[in-house]
């Protein structure tokens, strides 16, 4: 039964594991075949199980001497042809903010999953929502990127998968926003038959019938087939602004707008493809209360209770994924309301893009904060009840 | 004999060729180009000896000996 | 038009225009490292029988980081500032047939990147660490670096550096590096030779070439050729005492241990085992 | 006991008492062989290290949103400081089950139903005074055998301890959950 002692990937059926095993049994279900990573609490319990595990899967498993460090090893890890993951904590993931946006521009399919404690500085060991803005804007210059905001640990497990699945398929870092709540809650964990489990791989100019000759690195399509070291295919992975060949002598405009431009909407223009939202009660609802993460565990129960207690006709909504921000299907949802509440354990963050979309479908946007804890669901209730007397 | 080739477009005029040739076989070329370089050329080749010296130390990939060899390929 | 030899490993021409010339000025060391580089690949490849696939170039940031910017015709990368030795790590852990050589400069390697090159060497991966050491940042305008000699001026130290210079091949042979050897740009036969040498070592080979930065330094590349030559002894003369001010070069050390990599394998192979005797 | 859709409990002691594994082991029995939901959780800091150690379940037969436990159906107080930290938390009428050796101070007034258990004392006679917690989860077990089956506990201690202790692990189980139910209406 205990995942530690088995020789393979986790055999189908109930398991009862921490979030943080879910993850990297998620990781090795998905491919993961190199991890790298550097201790920090509260995400080191990932990194443990990825040790343990790796050898036994015939990976590899590295701990690096920093956070700059293990970020790296993904690239090399992904441009030579494997899966790679690496976890860390919020000022780790600090740490990370260049080699994301060297992945951005490179486009490598990589993932890095951050369990978020509270900050600034060292702040705490708790429980956090405070990177999911780092998270879309801590790397320099332009690209967007994908953020997954796990609940539970079958989220832990199912979203590190998805989050695989969508950098092999959009060739960019994918993010697990993690909360050390999901990460250190053990929960069941179903795992189904691994022929049920869909697995992305990265499309290669072999599978594109494309020669080394006539293979272009950045070029073919929106989201360009991607070479493997050591096929003969002399793939060279750069992160100037390049030309599709890769070329980077002649720098202009023109080429960085079509080069960076490309990059940003490869995601930005999938944005439905690409982002999932979780909905309860929108049906003839006057309010709304939009969450993320372990805060959705907290907020449909006050959601419930509000309905149930005083027969609030507010709606429940779920963004599985932060980013990118899914504005115009938030806008489809959401009637014309009075209140939206929006629960965080930070000062107020995804309430900017939420405002935003919703800017002229509310009356009020509600935020409900809470630093270094999860909210219980009295704590919310008692604020939509002072907003909806 | 042998002869030195010099790609003008690749050869920034560094000289180091001159420097190395164990025979003086080369010499810089008393014109400046059009880029500004002062390019190696030949001095007295039936002194070159095929060492390869000469290409071997070239930071830019742009000088080559031919020899009698090559011309025989 | 005759070409030179080793333009067979670069990419002149590509779908968006010239890649050559070089970007590197006129007289710069990198430049030579690279064809001493490609020069070693190509004996390698011809007598182990190796392909140019099994190859990998990967650089930082710097001016030798350029050599892996975009020029070669071989799988290659030219990554962040420091870390090219983790990016390194990580297809080395992906793929550890590949022969990877890494382009690094002082600052580079040194400085930005100085501990990953310790841990490097103390993990004994199986990389070729080629590193050129100018002594200055060159490409952002000559700043003092690691390995600049005390009181020499810079644009940060115009008043004569404070700070002693790191000895590189010293740091990487006590990290725990199988192979450490040093050479300039002018010793070209034996530069190529020890490469050689550390492609075909198992384990980490750090390879500190002193190269020439005639424009921050002011001196014709000939001249500062002439110079490097004259400022270098051999480590057996440095170890007789007669060294005085010259720097010592050739190989500090070429000892056999298990790379990480083996170490690694050894342990999935007792996994293996104890489950097979479990069964 | 009433089938609870939701039923909380909380174990708490210091580091190195096991207080963290009984909560796996007695999650893994709900959820992967009792048919229930729960959630695992323990208390998390700096101070957990050798201190005040905390470990919580909430068990359910839908879904359990919120994570942590509020008002515990269930107080396991292994030492003074987890008592007098958690005793405050409990529901009405709640079972408070305690190591008289360690816990010698309880509060004066306060509905619940104490159920006094030598875990230390049992567990050496047993023969290892280490598994003092599987003593504490079978005494545990005898008051919410209700809830849930022997065998479904007997293999998650399975999974959760090492094979060579799983014996000693199993007896102590068996004395802890004997203990109880032979001393039950003393205690009551």
């Amino acid at each position: 039964m205990s995942p530690d002692r088995s020789t393979d990937l986790l055999k189908p059926g109930v398991h009862y594991l921490q979030g943080a095993q879910a993850c990297a049994e998620g990781a090795l279900m998905a491919g993961c075949r190199v991890y790298a990573g550097y201790p920090i609490t509260p995400a080191t319990e990932i990194m443990e199980h990825a040790a343990h595990r790796l050898p036994r899967v015939g990976g590899r498993f590295i701990q690096m001497e920093d956070e700059i460090s293990s970020a790296s090893v993904l690239l090399g890890a992904s441009w030579a042809g494997a899966k790679a993951m690496t976890a860390t904590s919020s000022p780790g993931f600090s740490l990370m903010q260049e080699v994301i946006s060297f992945a951005i521009m490179t486009e490598t399919p990589l993932v890095i999953v951050d369990v978020q404690r509270p900050g600034p500085g060292q702040g705490y060991i708790s429980t956090s929502q405070e990177d999911v803005m780092q998270a879309r804007w801590g790397h320099h210059g332009e690209g967007s990127i994908i953020a997954l905001s796990p609940a539970s640990a079958q989220d832990m497990f199912d979203f590190t998968i998805e989050a695989f699945n969508l950098a092999e398929r959009w060739r960019t870092p994918v993010l697990v926003m993690a909360e050390e709540t999901v990460a250190h809650m053990r929960e069941r964990v179903v795992v189904p038959p691994a022929d049920a489990i869909p697995i992305v791989n990265r499309t290669t100019p072999q599978d594109l019938g494309i020669p080394p000759q006539s293979y272009l690195p950045y070029g073919h399509a929106q989201v360009p087939p991607m070479a493997v070291w050591g096929q003969g295919y002399n793939i060279n992975h750069v992160s100037l602004v390049h030309h599709a060949d890769g070329n980077v002598t002649r720098y202009n405009p023109a080429v960085h707008l079509e080069n960076v431009g490309r990059i940003h909407r490869k995601i930005e223009d999938n944005v439905d493809a690409i982002a999932r939202l979780e909905t309860r009660g929108l049906d003839g609802c006057r309010h709304v209360l939009i969450c993320y993460g372990s805060v959705s565990r907290t907020g449909i129960e006050a959601v419930r209770e509000a309905r149930e207690q005083r027969g609030i006709p507010i709606g429940f909504i779920r963004l599985n994924t932060l980013w990118p921000f899914p504005e115009r299907r938030l806008r489809d949802l959401v009637p014309e309301v009075d209140a939206v509440f929006v629960p965080e354990m930070n000062l107020g963050m995804m309430i900017h893009p939420v405002t935003e979309a919703l800017r002229d479908r509310c009356r009020r946007v509600v935020p409900i904060p809470s630093l270094g804890s999860l909210h219980s669901p009295g704590a919310i209730l008692a604020r939509i009840y002072e907003e909806i007397p | 004999m042998n002869k030195l080739h010099v790609n003008a477009a690749y050869c920034k005029g560094c000289l180091i060729c001159v420097e190395v040739c164990p025979a003086a076989a080369i010499r810089p070329c008393p014109m400046i180009n059009s880029r500004g370089y002062t390019l190696p050329e030949e001095d007295d080749m039936s002194r070159c000896t095929g060492c390869r010296l000469c290409e071997t130390v070239c930071p830019d990939f742009a000088v080559a000996i031919e020899t009698d060899e090559d011309g025989g390929e | 038009m005759k070409k030179h030899p080793m333009l067979k490993y670069l990419k002149e021409e590509a779908a968006a225009g010239p890649r050559l010339p070089l970007i590197l000025c006129p007289g710069c060391g990198a430049g030579q490292v690279l064809n001493y580089a490609l020069r070693a690949v190509d004996a390698v490849i011809q007598e182990d029988g190796l392909r140019k696939e099994d190859f990998v170039f990967i650089s930082g940031v710097g001016c030798s980081s350029r050599l892996a910017s975009h020029y070669l015709n071989f799988d290659s990368a030219w990554t962040l500032h420091g870390r090219a030795l983790a990016v390194a790590t990580g297809a080395l852990l992906a793929n550890p047939k590949l022969k990877i050589i890494v382009f690094t400069g002082d600052g580079d390697a040194a400085a930005i990147g100085g501990n990953h090159l310790i841990h490097t060497c103390r993990r004994n991966l199986d990389l070729t660490i080629l590193c050129v050491n100018n002594g200055l940042y060159g490409m952002t305008g000559g700043q003092v670096a690691p390995t600049t000699p005390f009181g020499v001026r810079t644009v940060t130290t115009p008043y004569g550096n404070v700070e002693d210079e790191f000895d590189l091949c010293r740091l990487a042979q006590t990290a725990g590096a199988t192979y450490v050897a040093r050479w300039s740009t002018a010793h070209p036969h034996q530069t190529i030779k020890t490469i050689q040498k550390g492609i075909r070592k198992n384990g980490t080979a750090f390879i500190e070439i002193l190269s020439q930065c005639p424009v921050h330094l002011k001196k014709t590349p000939a001249e500062m050729f002439r110079q490097l030559k004259k400022s270098t002894v051999s480590l057996k003369k440095a170890a007789a005492g007669r060294a005085g001010s010259r720097i010592p070069v050739g190989e500090f050390c070429d000892i056999d241990k298990p790379d990480w990599i083996t170490r690694y394998q050894n342990v999935i192979d007792r996994l293996q085992s104890d489950e097979r005797t479990h069964e | 006991m009433i089938r609870h859709r939701r039923f909380e409990i909380r174990i708490a002691g210091y580091g190195g008492q096991g207080v963290v594994t009984i909560g796996k082991i007695l999650g893994t029995a709900f959820s992967v062989y009792g048919g229930w939901n729960s959630v695992n959780t323990q208390s998390y800091g700096p101070e957990s290290r050798g201190g005040a150690c905390r470990s919580e379940l909430v068990v359910a037969d839908g879904d359990i949103n919120y994570p942590y436990v509020r008002k515990a159906d269930v107080l396991v107080a292994l030492s003074q400081e987890a008592l007098d930290t958690y005793v405050a938390d409990i529901r009405d009428h709640a079972v408070l089950l305690i190591d008289p050796r360690a816990v010698t101070r309880l509060p004066g007034t306060g509905a619940f139903r104490l159920v006094r258990v030598p875990t230390v004392e049992i567990a050496r006679q047993t023969g290892d005074i280490k598994c003092q917690n599987t003593v504490a989860l079978g005494a545990l077990y005898a008051l919410i055998a209700d809830m849930i089956d022997e065998d479904a506990l007997l293999q998650a201690i399975e999974g959760n301890v090492l094979p060579a202790t799983l014996g000693l692990n199993r007896a102590a189980f068996e004395q802890g959950k004997r203990y109880v139910r032979s001393h039950f209406a003393v205690e009551k």
